[in-house]
């Protein structure tokens, strides 16, 4: 069964609690929303499901097993869109995809078709150092959508799209979850992928 | 008493020996102290704030 | 991909990297130049002071070389996010870290070897003083650059790390400066050196078998 | 055994404990001490070779001791942390580090000051020295890696990770400074040593390494107390703690 799960998770950050006692699981099929303040700790939390942060108490469940025990499998499942966009400033847009490929095991033959259809093309021979912030932005989201990973972690990603890209990443969402994939997004703005809105959990204050 | 205290020539060394080692004995025990209070003033502060917070979220829970 | 074609692909990057940035690969090979040609200038360039003074001086030139390189090792990479995306990929971080440090010995540590006979010259070492600096350098700066790395990666959360770094790697990169400097010393008074040489190089062994461990260690700290 | 240890390891609990203990061990370890320093000063008879230079020796000895045992101490219990996950036991490395460090500069302060009578100056590249020296800076750089992180978790274990690298380098660097200068200088440079030491000479120095070990256990426990409240101010015991005694000392 693939399922993530977080169990009785706490973290403080300084005199501050960010989470505590947080428990949910996301199942195979479904999209679960974080959302909150900026601030309450949505990319906290990512980065606790990931694995980056540790908690301070509780733990994360993949398939029923702990992920600091089964990096090896967890990381072939996962795919991370982070705050940071992960690209090196002097290779160019697919160089940087081209290895993230390798990461994932796959030959990189679909880069040209993915980077037409978040209208990345024209500066795919363009070192990254050139892109806007939203170019950037939809380059590390190729990575996420060229991957076979079952469980997507993304931090914002429909901030700082336009319509079209933003309609293309619910659809490849929807697919995914509709795929049998599993998504978490932290996002402080809706992402509609069917007519039912998907679950949601609330963070800080705005409980 | 002035033999003992001149060491067979050696007083400077000595008794510049013996007075690092305690010296540093004092400053141990007075450095030890300084941390204790200020955690023990850190972790009130800390206390104080966590007590104010709940009774809020009471106070809250009583309104509504 | 396996684990050797996941390695390879780690230290190509690397290298493709560097290549667009010559500054930075240039900085410390010059440092190392520099610093070398301070001390003749800054005592008096008599031969037989200069001799007595060369592996020491040039020795004590490589180790701050390397220093200076070590500080960017693995802090753009934890600035831009890739390092989240490498500690996130399903391959070993050790092995990964292991990559990016050989890449860094190639671009730092391999020209420092490659130009420290040149050096060697201008302080008047006999050619056993040289051959010896040059072997000692090639079996010690791998080890400089493993135990550099563990630094670099418990410092790269730090902001103005530079200080600090030194004061963390310096103490534990003493046994190879001393073996290194000693051995070229040696040699340049017409010595064996087999003994230093073997104890170098099991310095290495034992920095390749942990050290990248513990690198992988220290950058899931500063990645937290 | 097990069930004992984590009671001991339970963070209320230990507070608690450390509380009561290290008063009665702080002011015994003072007396030893005492008693030690009267009878290395004054009962102790001069030594036949370095005449009442040699009493420096009860001050120095201790201190070398400590540098090490503690670094040793830290290193162990910085493992502990990392492999357990155990708070307290970084707890004790931390607080440990700062004695250390004192007790490593007083070894090298009176080694010099020792040096001066027996080599004719203050500071002899000898590997006891050298080492000690060596030993001080890893203290320094343990303590400002852990001063720059701001997170007292980040700081455990980037600590800890240090730590535990720097034990497998002190012997290391102790036998290279060995070997260094057993080519550097002659015989003729005379190691720190008592030669032939004597029962009445003995004994003060064993009272003094005990008692100071005594007075550093008594200290460590002061500062794992502090080290603690840093650690655990956000939970319940704390909290009950010091709201039932404001300022509690």
């Amino acid at each position: 069964m693939t399922r993530l799960s977080a169990i009785n998770l706490t973290l403080w950050r300084g005199p501050n609690c960010l989470f505590e006692e947080l428990s949910f699981q996301v199942d195979a099929g479904s999209l679960l929303l974080v959302r909150g303040s900026n601030g309450s700790g949505k990319t906290t939390l990512l980065r606790v499901l990931s694995g980056l942060t540790r908690p301070e108490t509780g733990h994360v469940e993949w398939c029923g097993e702990s992920i600091e025990k089964t990096r090896q499998t967890f990381g072939a499942a996962l795919a991370y869109f982070g705050h940071a966009d992960g690209l090196k400033a002097d290779l160019t847009v697919t160089h940087n995809l081209e290895f993230s490929a390798q990461l994932f095991g796959q030959s990189g033959e679909q880069i040209p078709g993915l980077l037409n259809a978040l209208n990345l093309s024209q500066c795919a021979q363009l070192e990254t150092r050139y892109l806007s912030a939203g170019q950037k932005r939809r380059t590390a989201l190729a990575r996420v959508l060229m991957s076979d990973a079952a469980l997507w972690l993304l931090d914002e990603p429909v901030t700082n799209l336009d319509a079209a890209g933003r309609e293309y990443v619910e659809d490849r969402l929807h697919a995914h979850v509709a795929g049998g994939g599993l998504a978490i997004a932290a996002t402080h703005e809706d992402i509609r992928i069917t007519s039912e809105s998907p679950d949601e959990i609330f963070l800080g204050d705005g409980a | 008493m002035a033999e003992f205290f001149a060491m067979g020539g050696y007083a400077q060394f000595v008794w510049g020996a013996f007075g690092i080692w305690f010296v540093c004995v004092i400053f141990n025990i007075v450095a030890a102290r300084r941390k204790f209070r200020i955690s023990v003033e850190r972790a009130t502060m800390a206390a104080a704030r966590h007590h104010h917070r709940t009774t809020r979220k009471m106070k809250q829970q009583n309104d509504t | 991909m396996n684990l050797s074609r996941f390695f390879a692909a780690i230290v190509r990057r690397e290298l493709q990297i560097a290549f667009k940035r010559w500054g930075d690969l240039a900085s410390p090979l010059m440092f190392f130049v520099m610093v070398a040609s301070l001390f003749p200038l800054a005592l008096s360039p008599q031969h037989e002071m200069l001799r007595n003074l060369g592996p020491a001086v040039l020795w004590i030139a490589a180790l701050l070389a390397t220093l200076l390189s070590l500080n960017a090792l693995f802090r753009g990479d934890i600035e831009d996010g890739s390092m989240e995306q490498l500690v996130l990929s399903p391959y070993p971080l050790a092995l990964a870290i292991f990559g990016k440090t050989v890449a860094h010995w190639l671009l730092n540590g391999l020209p420092l070897v490659m130009l420290a006979p040149a050096l060697a010259v201008t302080y008047y070492l006999p050619v056993e003083g040289v051959r010896a600096l040059s072997l000692t350098l090639l079996i010690g700066t791998p080890t400089l650059s493993l135990l550099g790395a563990v630094g670099a990666a418990l410092t790269a959360g730090v902001r103005q790390s530079g200080g600090l770094l030194a004061l963390l790697v310096l103490p534990l990169m003493l046994p190879v400066l001393m073996f290194g400097a000693r051995a070229t010393d040696l040699a340049g008074s017409g010595e064996q050196i087999t003994g230093p040489l073997y104890l170098l190089s099991a310095l290495l062994l034992l920095a390749l078998s942990l050290l990248p461990l513990a690198s992988a260690a220290a950058i899931r700290i500063s990645l937290d | 055994m097990w069930n004992w240890f984590h009671k001991l390891a339970s963070p209320p609990h230990f507070y608690r404990l450390a509380g009561i203990f290290s008063p009665w061990m702080l002011w015994s370890s003072l007396i030893l001490i005492a008693i030690g320093t009267y009878g290395g000063l004054v009962l102790a008879p001069a030594d036949y070779q370095q005449g009442e230079g040699f009493r420096i020796i009860y001050v120095h000895v201790p201190s070398s001791y400590l540098s090490t045992m503690i670094y040793a101490l830290m290193a162990v219990t910085s493992g502990i942390g990392l492999i357990w996950r155990i708070k307290l036991a970084h707890a004790v490395a931390a607080s440990a580090a700062p004695i250390g460090a004192s007790f490593t500069a007083v070894s090298l302060l009176t080694g010099m000051l020792w040096g001066k009578p027996m080599w004719g100056t203050y500071w002899e590249w000898d590997p006891r020295l050298t080492s000690e020296l060596i030993l001080l800076f890893i203290y320094f750089g343990y303590m400002s890696l852990r001063a720059s992180f701001e997170d007292i978790s980040k700081a455990d274990r980037a600590g800890g990770l240090l730590a535990v690298v720097g034990v497998v380098n002190l012997p290391i660097i102790h036998y290279s400074v060995i070997w260094w200068s057993s080519l550097h200088q002659g015989p003729s440079i005379k190691k720190l040593d008592a030669p032939s030491i004597s029962g009445d000479m003995l004994w003060p120095l064993l009272l003094l390494i005990a008692a100071s070990t005594l007075f550093f256990g008594a200290l460590l426990l002061y500062r794992v107390r502090a080290e603690v409240l840093d650690r655990e101010h956000n939970s319940r015991w704390v909290q009950d703690l010091l709201g039932e005694m404001p300022g509690a000392g």
